[in-house]
């Protein structure tokens, strides 16, 4: 049984840890703020999560793994706090969230007030295709 | 920590030279501040180096644990570091004043009001 | 940490230099948990991460963080003087016992043995650092605290209460309908951490005897809540909660019972901090000293960093409030309904 | 195991700082020294495991604590900046 348990946890802290770059990965690489909030709340929750979960499967019931669980709920209540006020002070002070291309925006807007129109991608060939990834980087970069 | 062998000290004489670097350099009072902030921890990191024994353990002393690392630098560099906030603290107030009294935190435009008085 | 230092000399935004030195700082506190300082790991966590940050940002917003491009002239010298200071270093360090080579002086010196093999025996804690720091080395953190109360006298001397007069208390927060308003979530979920932080800074100061903590590192982050306090509510919210003119004494309330225990061990008939007279079995007396130097030390700290805090953001606030009146007389319907 | 994750955390801390030197915007800083601060908070929880050393989750919790201050001084700092330049357009607006 604590072989067993040895092996979860190390199977958790090992993806904690793998979380933990793919988070910081994301903030590296994606474009525009907004998105790369998004990645690092993938460290905030999943990273945080799996790591302190491992480390408390290794000590069981005992005052570190209560503490370890007050880690994680200060971080989970943190982490969001401060990051809707970060989301909020970017809004207000003119960042806006990064649109892949912002005809494509006007072209849903047109789209809302004068009924359907063509698909965007055919509108804007090259510039946005949903399903490739490619141009999307191309446009990032 | 073996493989540390010499290395801690190389980055404590590189960080305590960009901080040195940083005060000789700027001419801005605040970022002399920050270089002195610099050269400061550069010097806990190298006491702290010090205190390190390889194998050691954190000094609490815990049945089973034979070797600790030294707690003495430990303990001088407690106290340096809330000393050391509060004389940065002394720093930035003075800084504070100096802005409202002259209206800049530059060295230079202050020398030049200087003479102008 | 190298990278981090070297951007800090090159970028000109000192926004993003301040920011970077709060990495910094980080980076260094990790450092000093990998090299076993458990107790200076959580002082830097606490000062570096948090109070430094924020006495550096409140000085930036009051004086603009923009820095003009200098001749480099003067660049190159000091180039030059820290280059060839850093060589002669390096060479210095060469003939330095390796990190970790449990034969340096620094720990075959006598006196490292008796505090490591001696102190926990002799006062009964675990951490060996809180005697140290409280018994052994008394008078040296005595003196500490000493400048740490000089430092947080000069503050207020420098940049206290003198600009309170001029009609400031008009306007209840720095930026009004900007800030205290909009950030509603922040400020509900922060007012319930802030009984936590506390509560957790108490926690800190008594059991700095079994783990890591102590007055000093407790004081911070006591400190760092009312701080967390006043950055939600605003300055005048906070000082209603902890009034400056309390915080100027317990400034001196902590260093003095610092120094009346010392008295004290006096009358006991010991010398001056010799707390083995404080109580008959010598064990429980070096406790109980410690424990009371402790909770002088916190008291100090905590009320000099808040009181230092309250005079950076009370001094921006005049700044602001003066460019406001500057520009309009500030009307009291600017006050937020809060 | 926990020199695993903490390779993997040390890693992905260098990545964060690398955004938190490029950082185009103030808010990009901020964040990444937000993200920074939780993988520190981990590192150190996983370091404390790692020398058979529990206590250090405190230190942990200090971080959580402190790191969370700091964003909140940053952003009120990045607010009180953003008000001052919105009054000196004005002024500027005011002048010409």
């Amino acid at each position: 049984m604590s072989q067993f348990l040895d092996g979860l946890s190390w199977v958790l802290l090992v993806a904690g840890g793998l979380f933990a770059i793919v988070a910081a990965v994301g903030v590296l690489r994606f474009p525009g703020f907004f998105s790369r909030m998004h990645a690092s709340t993938l460290m905030d929750t999943m990273a945080a999560g799996l790591v302190l979960g491992g480390l408390g499967l290794q000590v069981g019931f005992t005052v570190v793994a209560f503490k370890l669980a007050l880690v994680f709920f200060l971080l989970s209540v943190t982490t969001t706090s401060a990051a809707h006020a970060l989301a909020k002070s970017a809004l207000a002070d003119g960042v806006f969230p990064h649109m892949v291309d912002p005809e494509i925006v006007k072209a849903g807007l047109s789209e809302a007030v004068h009924g359907p129109l063509r698909h965007p991608s055919e509108h804007h060939q090259g510039d946005y295709h949903p399903t490739d990834g490619k141009s999307k980087r191309e446009v990032a970069s | 920590m073996e493989f540390l062998g010499l290395f801690n000290y190389w980055v404590f004489v590189v960080l305590m030279m960009s901080g040195f670097y940083l005060f000789l350099a700027s001419r801005n009072l605040i970022k002399k501040v920050i270089g002195l902030n610099l050269f400061q921890t550069s010097v806990f990191i190298f006491y702290i180096s010090t205190g390190k024994v390889s194998g050691g353990a954190v000094p609490i002393e815990t049945p089973g644990i034979l070797i600790y690392s030294n707690p003495l630098p430990h303990v001088l560099i407690l106290t340096a570091i809330v000393v050391g906030v509060a004389s940065t603290a002394i720093g930035l107030a003075l800084i504070l004043r100096i802005k409202d009294d002259y209206g800049t935190v530059e060295e230079d435009e202050i020398d030049a009001q200087d003479v102008l008085s | 940490m190298l990278a981090i230092a070297i951007a800090t000399c090159a970028t000109r935004n000192l926004f993003s230099a301040a920011m970077l030195f709060g990495i910094f700082s980080l980076i260094s506190a990790s450092l000093f948990v990998v090299l076993d300082a458990a107790d200076v790991a959580m002082t830097e966590a606490a000062v570096g991460a948090g109070v430094s940050t924020i006495l550096m940002l409140s000085t930036l917003a009051a004086t603009g963080y923009r820095i003009q491009r200098r001749p480099a002239g003067r660049q190159v010298l000091a180039i030059g003087v820290s280059v060839v200071l850093g060589a002669a270093l390096i060479y210095g360090t060469l003939d330095m016992p390796k990190v970790g080579d449990p034969i340096s002086p620094v720990q075959t010196n006598p006196i490292a043995k008796r505090y490591i093999q001696v102190s926990p025996t002799e006062t009964g804690i675990p951490n060996m650092v809180t005697p140290l720091l409280a018994s052994y080395r008394g008078f040296d953190t005595f003196g500490e605290t000493a400048v740490v109360f000089t430092a947080g006298i000069g503050v207020l001397a420098l940049i206290g209460r003198r600009r309170r007069r001029n009609g400031a208390l008009l306007v209840p927060n720095e930026v009004p309908e900007n800030s205290a308003q909009r950030h509603r979530v922040l400020r509900v979920s922060g007012k319930q951490l802030i009984p936590f932080i506390l509560l957790y800074a108490c926690y800190v100061q008594a059991h700095g005897d079994y783990g890591p903590g102590g007055g000093f590192q407790a004081g911070v982050i006591f400190a760092s809540g009312l701080m967390l306090y006043m950055l939600l509510l605003g300055i005048d919210e906070a000082e209603r909660i902890i009034s400056p003119k309390v915080l100027e004494k317990l400034i001196a309330v902590g260093l003095l019972i610092y120094g009346g225990i010392g008295l004290l061990d006096i009358l006991q008939g010991g010398s001056f901090l010799d707390y083995r007279t404080l109580s008959h079995n010598p064990q429980h007396g070096l406790h109980y000293g410690i424990l009371g130097i402790e909770l002088g030390v916190g008291i100090t700290v905590t009320a000099v960093i808040t009181s230092i805090v309250f005079c950076f953001a009370g001094h921006l606030r005049s700044h602001i409030v003066e460019r406001t009146s500057q520009a309009e007389i500030p009307s009291p319907k600017e006050t937020p309904a809060s | 195991m926990y020199a695993t994750a903490a390779l993997l955390l040390l890693v992905a801390m260098a990545i964060t700082l690398i955004r938190a030197l490029k950082g185009p915007s103030v808010f990009d800083r901020i964040l990444a020294v937000n993200t920074f601060g939780t993988a520190t908070v981990l590192m150190i929880s996983v370091v404390g495991f790692m020398d058979h050393r529990p206590d250090l989750v405190d230190i942990a919790l200090i971080y959580a604590l402190i790191s969370f201050t700091s964003t909140i001084a940053a952003l009120r700092f990045v607010e009180i900046d953003h008000a001052r330049r919105a009054q000196e357009a004005a002024e500027a607006q005011g002048d010409s």
